[in-house]
């Protein structure tokens, strides 16, 4: 940990950086969603949006854990320790979805 | 209740005597030297692992060999030639490694006890043999993933196209059945239509629906493909037939299905086995409740011939049981009901 | 990297603890911390795996355009979406001022900057629950969207809403209570005289978590 | 959470390690807790920080629960066994539960449900790694206490709450739940399902709340203990197999029971406020439920989740446990330690990737399921790993019986007995006969069950001189093993046979059934074998009360020759565990028969030419 002025105030600018970078992405999301949802449904296209959705969505996790969270600055074996059990949560989501899928074809009534 | 307080008392007795007995032994233990009597103690441990081992083998032999006309049951069904076939295949394979390894334990806890003129090997190691003892399990168990996967989509595939349909459906506690009648199609049900009379929600505007009966007794055509469709209406149950090697769960909301080819009928069921009252049975294998143990299905399992005069003097439900009732103006007051509902759904997400 | 052998050569008093090292360089609190929200995004995941799961089993599923389209004190007018910008921006902005509360507190121990930045936090985290609050008021009382109905489509949405909002709600409810005992900390000069700062670094863990969080749950209800 | 640090220059690394302060006395009695003043009755045994204490009381909770819910089951196998036979005293205890001395449903049901929770999360989690991992983390690697003194206390005492819970659900007019232990909705969800779907099912899910909470914080403290408290030299790869395997256990634990936690908020909210999660098209007790849109799938893929790690959560402290004595009493390195610590790692893996094999049957898209089945096979590879280095382990060793050994190895047959008969029902197309049979109540109970027992046992005899600084009876512990091994075998192999022949589980009688009733010798035999074996089970407890006031007293601080470092502490060790500096650690935990020396402390400096590893 250092006090030296200067990478304090590299800190806050890297601080600020991010916030604008998660404002721009959500304010293009919430754009998207209210103005080409329409026109991505008549195509048929919905899951190009929702793709891009949920990859702007990750990207705002990525600035959040590493920045605001400090991940990027611990040691990187930390990182690993958390970051390889979300990849069992990728797994269950997977099974999940395709289970949900299996219970429309299946629902009764 | 005295008998119960006298045989608690013996117990208790009993406890105090082996109890009494080991601490004599410690303090006997104490007075030869704790060396000397640990030495025998470790003898005679080393002398029951082998006993056990071998004791343990023969109880196994003999107990299977005892068993076995219980335990085997006849698979009457296609698929549970095939899952009975695969049940030998690993029996085979996890017998050997089963054999060998628990050999290999007790007989190493024998050989090798506590002597003081020999000292343990330093061996903490080594790359090769267990490289070995990783891929030859893995090759194994790779061979009866790709023997069970085949079976299991086949078991689990699409319905051959000739069978017939009958739905099953699981409330606490017993089994409701309906076949499709003379159209061969099941009408339609909806969970809304259920009432106490007319229990699994049959649709009766469906006109598929008014030939469906409802019989007591599942009948099957031998060597003739079957389809179950299986709900519940309640809490999960499951459809499990074990001579056919059928489980399926019913679960409420969806339907799940299961299909199978009877291969033996009753009849040579009953000369087979020896026992003139031998029957078919479904059995609930999800605990359902408190009657779970005796939700009980019967199966007549028979030849087409058989099937036919059976289906012949099977009533409609519609018609047995339901037309001119009480039952009939409800169905149509829900039926009224419902549509009314569907409109003004409709109404307000036009707005 | 101070080995502990130095320690141990000061021999007396609390030198004792001479153990090893920390292989992450980082205080066991921090990484309890850390490892406590790996578990907690496990429970948010098992909500958010519900709804995917719940969602593919149905046909056809509400559209948030739809759903979440009024403003406060603007009736009438469809403003779809613009509530819950708010409400993210929000959050994304106490979150900024809880990393500048972190900042000031782990490199400057500026009491002042941190109690300043804190009670923004604080603020912004009131505003977020007030915001939920109004939502959950509007889509009940005015919509009639509840546990057991639905007017946009599929009953799902409601309770699934209803539920993981609630859980998230609940999480920044407990954030801004800590938030405000850290506070009061902070002033009091607790932090100072123990010469770190760090429970705030830790409470500002859990705050980025919920906003992490909000991330995930803004995505499955607003705009998937 | 979190405490002022005292003398941060002094501590720059671990700013916030502060619980050790106790160290930064100076003065090192048998209490660190200087802040504590004295130690009086209350904050010594009850309200204890002391991981030992505490590991203690989760030992004695355990044992409790253990007597508890083995009782259970010898009451419901007297059922079993003598089917509509009366006994009197069951009247004259259960009243109307069971009228005319016969045990009824509901009764029957209650007690299975019961015994599932009490043994699965009470005493083979709380009590096995609650146990083993607050006594033997902080001594193995060397540290004065956990990472947080407190919040372990706060671990046992929520455990306690869930027991007191759990126990009063008994007391409830219309009894506990009695949905099996899985608590499948809709059964468990909706009220009048069942007697105990009420007011039983709302205590059961406090109980598990409460219960999971303790098994978070226990967990956490673990898991960071492990990781940053470590005595100097004690790197991973030397750390005793205990520890990596409680460390993994306590992983396991952390990311699967909030997944539990959120299973069972869901349930409380479906059942009091009107959800619908799991539920759909429900009609019962012939009116329809306003419910709809769930799916009952959807809980046991969350239980599941849970479900299956836990499975490992259970077995995998067993595992270091047996580990260690093996390799102890063997006088043996154990072998391939570096493989075993992979395979532990590999099977926590695995463990969160083959759930579903508990659903083969219920209605699981079958293309998800054979993913599941590939998954859930590979299980079977690093197990048998394990297995043939504990078998390497104990061959050409010099094995010394101690009751603990005994039990190690009478574990790793029951690991082979049961994980064998894994092979046969994780393979879906075999599940469609296995399913839900007395198959799997064999496999089940040999391998997590009589198994984890085993460790348990082994664990207990082993650390016991550490605890409370006298030996048990080894001629009971003798009579302890064997008796419990034999039995073992004869209540769970049979049931093999009982489960090909398709009986299903939780039957409460097989009357109904011509395919099911040929089994009552069979079964009375089971029963008999069960009460024998549950009265073994009272001459250990009479054996372990009676050694912590009366057992012969330690002379030596290192009774089994051992290497870790918990064997370097006084006899009677004090809070804060090292009246010195900690130890430093130089070697692996495992040089046995080393170069003609008997043993090696891992306090040893290496010789000349020696590597620190293996």
């Amino acid at each position: 940990m250092s006090n030296e002025h200067g990478e304090s105030a590299n800190m806050v600018k890297l601080i600020l950086k991010t916030t604008l970078w998660l404002s721009i992405i959500t304010i293009v999301e919430i754009i998207a969603a209210v103005l080409l949802t329409d026109l991505f449904e008549r195509n048929n296209m919905l899951i190009v949006l929702n793709s891009f959705y949920i990859i702007m969505s990750l990207a705002k996790a990525f600035f959040i854990v590493s920045v605001f969270m400090h991940l990027k600055f611990e040691v990187k074996f930390l990182a690993i320790t958390i970051l390889i059990p979300m990849t069992f949560l990728l797994f269950a989501v997977v099974a999940l979805l395709a289970e949900g899928n299996s219970w429309l074809q299946m629902r009764n009534y | 209740m005295t008998t119960s307080v006298l045989v608690i008392l013996a117990i208790v007795m009993f406890a105090l005597v082996i109890f009494q007995l080991a601490k004599t032994t410690e303090f006997v233990a104490i007075l030869r030297g704790e060396d000397k009597t640990r030495l025998e103690s470790d003898r005679i441990n080393s002398r029951l692992m082998v006993v056990f081992l071998v004791a343990g083998m023969a109880a196994l032999f003999w107990s299977v060999a005892y068993f076995k006309k219980h335990m085997i049951l006849e698979s009457a069904s296609v698929h549970g030639e095939w899952i009975d076939s695969m049940f030998n295949v690993t029996l085979l394979f996890t017998g050997v490694a089963f054999v060998l390894t628990q050999i290999a334990l007790f007989y190493f806890a024998w050989r090798y006890k506590h002597t003081k003129d020999r000292k343990a090997l330093y061996y903490p190691e080594n790359n090769k043999l267990e490289m070995w003892w990783t891929i030859i399990p893995a090759m194994v168990l790779t061979t009866l993933v790709v023997i069970g996967l085949y079976r299991w989509f086949q078991i689990t595939g699409p319905e051959p196209k000739d069978s017939n349909v009958v739905e099953i459906t699981g409330k606490q506690f017993s089994w409701m059945l309906r076949y499709p009648g003379k159209d061969g199609k099941l009408g339609e049900n909806r969970f809304e239509y259920i009432t106490e009379g007319n229990g699994v929600g049959i649709d009766f505007n469906d006109p598929r629906s008014r030939d469906d009966f409802m019989p007591s007794e599942m009948h099957l055509v031998v060597n003739r493909p079957v389809l179950l469709r299986i709900k519940a209406r309640d809490v999960i149950h499951d459809v499990g037939i074990p001579h056919f090697r059928v489980k399926m769960d019913a679960v409420p909301g969806i339907t799940t299905r299961f299909w199978f080819i009877p291969t033996i009928t009753t009849e040579e069921m009953r000369k087979k086995t020896g026992n003139p009252d031998f029957t078919y049975e479904i059995a609930c294998d999800q605990l359902c409740g408190t009657g779970h143990f005796g939700m009980k299905g019967t199966i007549v399992v028979e030849s087409q011939e058989e099937y036919d005069k059976w289906t012949s003097t099977q009533k409609s439900f519609y018609e047995s049981g339901i037309q001119g009732t009480a039952e009939e103006k409800k169905f149509a007051e829900i039926s009224m009901q419902l549509k009314n509902a569907e409109a003004a759904k409709a109404n307000t997400t036009h707005e | 990297m101070t080995e502990a052998t130095t320690l141990t050569t000061t021999a007396i008093g609390p030198s004792r603890w001479n153990g090893g090292r920390s292989p992450f360089k980082v205080s066991w609190g921090k990484l309890m911390m850390w490892y406590f929200l790996v578990g907690d995004s496990f429970s948010f995941a098992s909500f958010l795996i519900t709804y995917g799961a719940l969602r593919f089993s149905y046909e056809s599923w509400p559209a948030p355009t739809k759903v979440f389209s009024s403003f406060p004190l603007l009736e009438g007018v469809k403003l779809p979406l613009m509530f819950v910008s708010f409400m993210t921006f929000t959050l994304i902005m106490s979150s900024v001022t809880m990393v500048l509360a972190v900042h000031y507190g782990n490199h400057e121990m500026n009491r002042k900057k941190v109690v300043k930045w804190l009670s923004l936090t604080i603020l912004g985290g009131i505003i977020f629950l007030a915001s939920q609050a109004w939502e959950w008021t509007h889509l009940i009382v005015d919509e009639h969207m509840t546990l057991s109905q639905n007017p946009f489509g599929a009953p799902a949405f409601g309770w699934l809403f209803f539920t993981i909002t609630g859980f998230h709600g609940f999480h920044v409810l407990t954030g801004v209570i800590i938030n405000c005992i850290v506070t009061t900390k902070v002033a009091r000069g607790d932090y100072d005289r123990k010469g770190s700062y760090e429970m705030v670094e830790k409470i500002g863990l859990y705050w980025h978590f919920v906003d992490l969080v909000w991330v995930f749950v803004f995505m499955a209800f607003y705009l998937l | 959470m979190s405490d002022p640090v005292i003398n941060p220059p002094l501590n720059p690394v671990y700013t916030g390690d502060t619980t050790h302060r106790q160290d930064s006395t100076g003065e090192i009695h048998d209490h660190g807790h200087h802040e504590h003043h004295k130690d009086n009755f209350i904050t010594k045994y009850i309200f204890s920080q002391d991981h030992k204490m505490i590991a203690k009381q989760f030992l004695i909770t355990g044992m409790f629960w253990a007597l508890v819910g083995g009782m259970l089951s010898v009451i419901f196998r007297v059922q079993l066994g003598f089917p509509n036979q009366a006994f009197p005293i069951l009247e004259t205890i259960f009243g109307k539960w069971a009228p005319g001395g016969i045990i009824s449903p509901d009764f029957y049901y209650m007690l299975i449900t019961m015994h599932g929770t009490i043994l699965v999360f009470f005493v083979l989690t709380a009590g096995l790694s609650g146990t083993f991992a607050n006594l033997l983390i902080p001594l193995q690697i060397g540290a004065r206490d956990m990472a947080s003194p407190f919040l372990n206390m706060l671990s046992y005492w929520f455990f306690f709450m869930a027991s007191v819970v759990m126990l009063a659900s008994f007391f409830l007019p219309q009894g506990a739940s009695d949905v099996g232990w899985t608590a499948y909705p809709p059964l468990s969800a909706v009220h009048e399902a069942s007697p105990g779907s009420g007011a039983g099912m709302d205590f059961w899910l406090i109980g598990m709340a409460l219960f999971i909470f303790s098994s978070l914080l226990g967990g956490l403290n673990y898991i960071t203990t492990v990781l940053n408290l470590r005595t100097k030299g004690m790197s991973m790869s030397k750390m005793p197999l205990t520890i990596w395997a409680l460390l993994i256990t306590a992983v396991l634990g952390l990311l699967s029971f909030p997944v539990l936690l959120g299973a069972a908020i869901l349930l409380i909210f479906d059942r009091t406020i009107g959800t619908s999660f799991y539920l759909d098209n429900i009609f019962i007790n012939g009116h329809a439920l306003p419910n709809d849109g769930g799916n009952a799938i959807l809980y046991q893929h969350l239980f599941w989740f849970l479900g299956h790690p836990e499975v490992y959560i259970v077995i995998l402290p067993a595992f270091g446990l047996v580990s260690e004595v093996l390799a102890t009493n063997a006088r043996k390195p154990i072998f391939g330690y570096r493989a075993m610590i992979l395979s532990l790692l590999a099977i926590a893996i695995i463990a969160f990737v083959v759930w579903a094999h508990h659903m083969f049957v219920t209605g699981l898209n079958p293309f998800v399921a054979s993913v599941f089945v590939f998954l859930t096979l590979l299980v079977a590879v690093p197990s048998a790993i394990k297995v043939f280095n504990w078998i390497a382990t104990v061959w050409q060793g010099n094995i010394k019986f101690a009751p603990a050994m005994l039990f190690a190895i009478g574990f790793v047959s029951m690991f082979i007995s049961g994980g064998l008969t894994g092979i046969f029902l994780g393979n879906s197309a075999l599940d469609i006969e296995l399913h839900d049979t007395y198959f799997v109540v064999a496999h089940f109970h040999i391998v997590m069950g009589i198994s984890a027992f085993f460790g348990m046992f082994a664990g207990v005899y082993h650390w016991f001189p550490k605890m409370y600084g006298r030996l048990m009876n080894n001629t009971l512990g003798y009579i302890h093993f064997w008796v419990t091994m034999v039995g073992a075998y004869m209540i769970f192999w049979p049931m093999h046979y009982m489960g090909l022949a398709g009986v299903p589980r939780r039957y409460y009688s097989f009357d109904a059934f011509q395919s099911f009733n040929m089994f009552g010798g069979l079964n009375e035999f089971i029963t008999m074998a069960a009460m024998l074996v549950f009265f073994a089970q009272l001459l250990f407890l009479i054996n372990f009360f009676y050694s912590i006031f009366y057992g012969r007293k330690l002379t030596n601080e290192n009774p089994w020759q051992s290497n870790t470092l918990e064997w370097t502490t006084p006899i009677k060790t004090g809070h804060g565990n090292w009246p010195g500096d900690l130890p430093t650690v130089y070697r692996w935990p495992y040089d046995y028969s080393k170069n003609g020396d008997e043993y090696i402390p891992q306090t040893t400096p290496l010789r000349e030419g020696e590597t620190g590893g293996h």
